[in-house]
């Protein structure tokens, strides 16, 4: 039996794609992940490959139920994004998106920190091509913002490891916990990735503003990998409980105001993920069987959604909710696939969604968390009203736009209609998912009560957007920036200032004056000793040099000698 | 690259409207979704639901949770949120 | 046999390849024998490390005159590293040389060129390899000479002054190690290295001894370039040919450290006698100096090449501050970043000249958009700048791994935050330069460029390979540098 | 150039074959006293520039050509060198002759005798060309006919 890493096939495999053109690119390209597919199915559990380095085991696959888990989705989830993507022309979507989804499922299998860090970076590294790719100067600024975090978080985890590698004098990737400095430092830098409150603005600064193919693949893997993190290192840590319940509940309001439709599906992709870290922090193990089922169901219906926001841009260069509507005339398949989309993540029953978030409430119920509970509750409520009515609505139908763009492409709409089979099939059939859970399920769904309960939950929040709707309470659609915790390092500089020019008034000038010009000199000074003619990179005549030997002769002669007296 | 693909077709606008944007026909749709949100919470009468938590049984907690989280949703967003975020399209521009 | 005689054949295979090259005075002719000789040279240090893994030291009595009255060729761990380090990557640039060479000499000159770059592996295999403290003199000087040539032949009217310049500094630092190597000689009566280990310690707080000891550190600081005796480099680098840089970066300075680690931890009694003098400090202020200060340089020059050369003073700053803690993990990290810097640091000025050979400019605002002109190259050298940075996966970030695990166990967070801080300067720069390959218009100049020839890129590529490979098989750095850093601090010799 | 001053030109025609007996006097003497290949090599190349200076560097580049001087440079080194790849060869240590003779005094005598041949030649010769390389210089015009004295010869 072959034992080899699945993410290395995708990483390797990306290297040739350049130099292949046409119906080659696109077999090669296919096969990538149907090979890694198999290869993984065919893997038992256990430590496979190990090589060594820093005088180190580096287990790069470690297969047990969890990793299978999310190998499983992630190669799903890349081979959705390549046909999604087969009509795009630019090579390094291409080769950044496989790069990106193999790092990711390397980190999956990684068993040890090292490992795990080295494609967590590289994660980073290879996604933010699918965003700079999109060539506008917002992208450009918005993907450096987002390298520089991710990357931050990259340096969060290599400084716990080190200090957990130094306490224990083991590198495993084992249940970490928050103990010790190091631990925290590490969930910080999972948090980072996960989007927890507070570190999550990343998410909705870049995701729409990547190109309409790499918001699908960002979707699928930077969040997930952390989910996969945490519940691997954190499972049961009480506080993920409200950090999850804060995620699962906050993005919502942002959500139901925002315009941008592709932020709307950032907003409740951060949603969704507090339903999971609400699992993991839970920890039993229901819910972390209900964390792994969700972001299995979630990847899947998560990329539809932004498959089929993808296909609106692509198409009419918008995704403003103040611009559209009326598209079901024209792009009558893509409204279809992006309802069944809304209709999974908003858990309707027979829907993917359902199977899997229903795992994660009955959990919380069962371990009486009952407030939580109730907020997952009334997140799921939200999410329905932005997610599943707010997306389709003001895309496809609302008042008429006028727009009457060509249906989605042809490699588009296939994606979209295997993604949607997914969504439903899961639904249909939760046991086929359950069956590759981590843990053993003795869990049913489908119960009339249960039903019953969450038709109503979701038949009510539509009956209240209708009403909110007809007595125009709603929330009209804006063209708008709305303010989100990015705004502490993209304005909270200025606005320091501009809160001087109120308080302090006529002081303002003075302090603007000082601050501006103590920079402006410290620039300068800095460029007349450093700049191509400043003192330190000038060519020195070379009796000066031959100066500062004889100075260091002297320094090292009277400092050895200090030492004899 | 992007450019050609973003070629908005704007051309043809329909003189007449579709049949989803006909009001009297959004006014019958509204009343179906009455007409199904009163039959579900008349259903909590014929199917027995097990509660785990004692007040999840009670007579239409369901939608009652459903209806006032949703409202909460969108005033607490329209009415608390927006006015303190919104801002100018352009504000991180300049 | 031959297995007995390698470490004479290390010197002498480029040594007879020399004259050999001037005397045929054909290019292409000296081209092959300089391959040759070089690789020749790699797989002598390759047998060496094989021998010196089986059986330990190695001592190899010159004329069978046995020491310490003959001259002594003395092979262990940490000579055995620097060899291999050093014929390795003159071994990737040789078959580089080609291109850039034709381009530029005659028939004649350019034997004349592989000559002197013979003469100087010769030089600094010689310097590596011998256990006589003369000889080191010696072969130092024939490695010295010969670079000046090479900086000389340089396109830029500045490299003379350049090479004048190295000159004076060279000589003086070469004269300052003459005269402390004579002074222990007066005092021991001994040029034996080995010999010289087994007297000093009983003598070595008489002020002749410490005398020699300021000697040889500032006149081994003048070779290896620290900060603030690094500058005759920046212009050196800058302006001599392409090969002439990437060979010099990649061997002359890390020949320098090696050297002051033979002297300090070996000569003068392992790292007890290290510690007792106030150099750790000296080191590692001098070090974060050279860090920020270069660094910062670095960050505003308009000349990639200077840039770079700028960017070399720093990452020996990193070297040195490894050296300066003198514990177990810190010499281990010196001996890391030696052999990965030198790795990376060669392969960046190898793409540089093919940047060169294509674009006749090393001016940042011309290689605007040069990323799709010549996708290789600049592919390279992000990599290698990747590395430079210390992004994982690659060589550079073992290196600043086990930097702040050395600082990390002497509990000098402040130092791991300044090691960090650093890195982002480095990032700030490379990051200038890769702005400008793939974010800006083509400049004139770039509009009409195609990529460099595969001769000069598949060299140039060996080396990238090398830095990915032992970003993640560290078995031949970091292992073999661990025992080397433990035989350094016991003194054995 | 001095071609007018009949006397130094008589006297140097006479000391010349005196100096290079006296360089091989001091090369052969290398064995047993002070001596040697250095030494010898400067004495000989001192011969060889008194003559250029009296009677002009084409005279001299006449006797030793500039391309002769750049072959004998890299040829004595390989000399040096290579006598200490021949006892390599015969099975010793590098740089040791004793195999080149009977017994290893004889061995060791012929040895040093080839090694200091090899110095003499690239001494000499290093001394030449800088001779050649800074007079060139000095007398550009001579330099060119020189050139072309010695093309004419080819």
């Amino acid at each position: 039996m072959i034992e080899f890493p699945p993410g290395l096939i995708l990483i390797l495999g990306a290297l040739p794609v350049p130099f292949l053109r046409g119906p080659v690119r696109t077999i090669w390209m296919l096969a990538l992940p149907v090979a890694a597919f198999v290869l993984l199915y065919s893997l038992p559990e256990g430590n496979h490959f190990a090589i060594s380095a820093f005088g180190q085991q580096l287990e790069l696959l470690r297969v047990d139920g969890l990793s299978k888990v999310f190998g499983y989705i992630f190669l799903i989830a890349i081979f959705l994004g390549v046909i999604y993507s087969l009509h795009v022309r630019a090579i390094e979507e291409h080769v950044s998106g496989l790069v990106y989804s193999g790092a990711a499922i390397g980190a999956v299998f990684a068993g040890d920190l090292v490992s795990l860090f080295v494609y967590w970076e590289l994660t980073a590294i290879s996604s933010v091509f699918l965003i700079l790719a999109s060539r506008t100067p917002e992208a450009l600024a918005a993907g450096m913002r987002y390298l520089i975090i991710q990357v931050g978080s990259g340096v969060l985890l290599l400084a716990g490891l080190i200090m957990i590698w130094h306490e224990t004098g083991s590198i495993a990737f084992e249940h970490i916990g928050i103990e010790s400095v190091g631990g925290v430092l590490i969930l910080l830098a999972f948090g980072i990735k996960a989007a927890f409150p507070l570190l999550h603005n990343w998410l909705q600064d870049a995701y729409p503003q990547a190109t309409p193919t790499g918001t699908v693949l960002l979707s699928a893997f930077t969040t997930k990998l952390a989910i996969y993190a945490l519940a691997r290192g954190y499972a049961g840590t009480e506080e993920l409980i409200w950090i999850g319940a804060v995620m699962a509940a906050f993005p919502i309001f942002f959500a139901v105001i925002e315009n941008d439709l592709r932020r709307v599906l950032a907003y409740s992709l951060n949603n969704q993920l507090g339903f999971m870290v609400v699992g993991i922090g839970i920890g039993t193990e229901l819910a972390l069987n209900g964390a792994a089922a969700h972001a299995f169901a979630h990847i899947i219906y998560k990329a539809l959604l932004f498959m089929s926001m993808g296909a609106v841009l692509h198409r009419t260069g918008t995704v403003l909710a103040s611009e559209l509507g009326g598209l079901y005339k024209s792009m009558p398949f893509t409204t279809v696939f992006c309802i069944i989309g809304a209709a999974s993540i908003s858990a309707f029953p027979l829907f993917s969604g359902f199977i899997s978030k229903s795992m994660i409430l009955s959990a919380a119920a069962h371990e009486g968390h009952y407030f939580v509970w109730g907020v997952l509750l009334f997140a799921s409520a939200g999410v329905f009203h932005h997610s599943g009515i707010k997306i389709p609505f003001f895309a496809f139908f609302a008042h008429d736009s006028g727009k009457r763009p060509k249906e989605a492409p042809l490699n588009m709409l296939i994606a979209m209609a295997l993604a949607s089979a997914l969504c439903i099939g899961i639904g249909v059939w939760p046991s086929a998912l359950y069956a590759i859970l981590p843990f053993h399920v003795d869990y049913v769904p489908y119960t009339d009560s249960h039903v019953l309960s969450q038709v109503q939950l979701l038949f009510f929040s539509a009956l209240a957007f209708t009403v909110l709707m007809r007595t125009g309470l709603y929330p009209p659609e804006l063209r708008s920036t709305n303010l989100d915790s990015d705004w502490l390092y993209r304005r909270v500089g200025r606005s320091i200032l501009q809160y001087c020019v109120q308080t302090v008034g006529s002081m303002h000038s003075g302090i603007y004056d000082l601050v501006v010009r103590r920079c402006k000199r410290f620039v300068e000074q800095l460029y007349r000793h450093h700049g191509p003619h400043g003192i330190i990179a000038r060519t020195w005549p070379t009796g000066s040099m031959v100066l500062w030997v004889a100075i260091l002769l002297v320094t090292y002669l009277a400092l050895y000698f200090i030492d004899i007296f | 690259m992007r450019e050609e693909q973003l070629k908005p077709d704007n051309a043809a606008v329909p003189a007449q409207k579709g049949w989803l944007e006909r009001k009297e026909n959004v006014t019958k749709i509204a009343w179906a979704l009455y007409v199904v949100c009163a039959i579900l919470v008349l259903l909590d009468f014929l199917i027995h639901r097990h509660a785990e938590m004692g007040f999840d049984g009670n007579f239409g907690f369901y939608g009652a949770y459903g209806f006032i989280g949703s409202v909460f949703l969108v005033l607490v967003a329209k009415y608390g949120l927006r006015p303190i975020v919104k801002r100018s399209e352009d504000y991180y521009d300049d | 046999m031959i297995a007995a005689h390698l470490p004479a054949l290390q010197v002498v295979i480029p040594l007879i390849a020399a004259p050999l090259c001037a005397i045929l005075r054909r290019g292409t002719a000296a081209w092959v024998i300089a391959v040759a000789a070089n690789w020749l040279a790699f797989a002598v240090s390759i047998g060496l490390l094989f021998r010196v893994l089986d059986e330990g030291v190695i001592s190899y009595a010159m004329g069978g005159w046995a020491p310490p009255i003959g001259i002594e060729y003395r092979v262990d761990l940490i000579n055995v590293f620097v060899l291999l380090v050093v014929s390795g990557v003159g071994a990737a640039i040789i078959p580089f040389a080609r291109k850039g060479t034709e381009a530029r000499f005659d028939s004649t000159n350019q034997a004349w060129f592989y000559t002197m770059y013979l003469l100087a592996l010769t030089g600094l295999l010689g310097v590596t390899i011998t256990g006589d403290a003369f000889n080191i003199f010696v072969f130092l000087e024939i490695s010295s000479l010969a670079s000046y040539v090479m900086i000389a032949m340089g396109r830029d009217k500045r490299a003379l002054t350049a090479a004048y310049q190295y000159l004076i500094m060279g000589t003086v630092g070469a004269t300052f190690i003459v005269i402390g190597i004579g002074l222990l000689w007066a005092m021991t009566g001994t040029l034996n290295l080995y010999d010289l280990a087994q007297r000093i310690p009983d003598i070595e707080n008489t002020r002749p001894v410490l005398a020699a000891l300021a000697f040889l550190t500032v006149g081994i600081s003048l070779k290896l370039a620290l900060f603030p005796l690094h500058l005759w480099l920046p212009n050196a680098y800058a302006y001599a040919p392409a090969v002439t840089s990437a060979f010099l970066a990649g061997t002359a300075t890390k020949v320098g450290i090696y050297l002051l680690l033979r002297f300090f931890f070996t000569v003068f009694g392992g790292g007890g006698f290290f510690l007792s003098t106030p150099l750790p400090e000296m080191f590692l202020v001098l070090s974060i100096v050279a860090i920020f200060a270069a660094s910062t340089v670095a960050l505003f020059q308009n000349n990639v090449k200077r840039m770079f050369a700028y960017s070399s003073v720093a990452q020996i700053g990193f070297i040195t501050l490894g050296i300066s803690y003198a514990t177990e993990t810190g010499l281990t990290a010196a001996l890391v970043h030696l052999m990965n810097h030198a790795i990376m640091k060669a392969g960046i000025f190898m793409l540089l000249g093919c940047v060169i050979y294509r674009l006749a400019s090393m001016r940042i605002d011309d290689m605007a958009g040069i990323g799709r002109k010549m996708p290789f190259t600049m592919a390279g050298i992000v990599i290698l700048g990747l590395s430079l940075i210390g992004a994982p996966g690659t060589s550079g970030f073992i290196s600043k791994f086990w930097l702040v695990l050395a600082a990390m166990e002497n509990g000098q967070w402040w130092l791991v935050a300044l090691i960090v801080i650093a890195s982002l300067i480095t990032m700030l720069y490379v990051g200038r330069l890769v702005e400008a390959a793939y974010f800006r218009e083509p400049s004139e100049k770039a509009k009409n460029v195609r990529e460099a020839p595969l001769a000069m890129l598949i060299p140039a590529y060996v080396l990238v390979a090398a830095t990915i490979y032992l970003g993640l098989d560290t078995t031949w750095s970091a292992g073999l540098a661990q025992d080397a850093a433990a035989s350094l601090l016991s003194a054995a010799y | 150039m001095m071609r007018d001053t009949i006397i130094l030109r008589v006297v140097t025609k006479l000391l010349l074959p005196v100096i290079l007996i006296f360089a091989l006097y001091v090369q052969f003497h290398g064995d047993y006293g002070p001596g040697g290949g250095f030494q010898a090599g400067v004495a000989a190349a001192a011969a060889i520039i008194l003559y250029g200076m009296v009677f002009g560097i084409p005279a001299a580049q006449h006797v030793i050509s500039k391309s002769v001087v750049q072959i004998m440079i890299p040829l004595g080194v390989l000399i040096f060198a290579g006598t200490g790849v021949a006892g390599l060869l015969l099975g010793e240590n590098y740089l040791n002759y004793s195999p080149f003779g009977s017994h290893s005094e004889a061995g060791q005598h012929l040895g040093i005798l080839i090694v200091e041949a090899g110095v003499f030649i690239t001494v000499a010769s290093t001394m030449l060309a800088i001779f050649y390389g800074f007079g060139g210089l000095a007398d550009e015009a001579d330099a060119a006919a020189a050139e072309k004295s010695e093309e004419s010869e080819e």
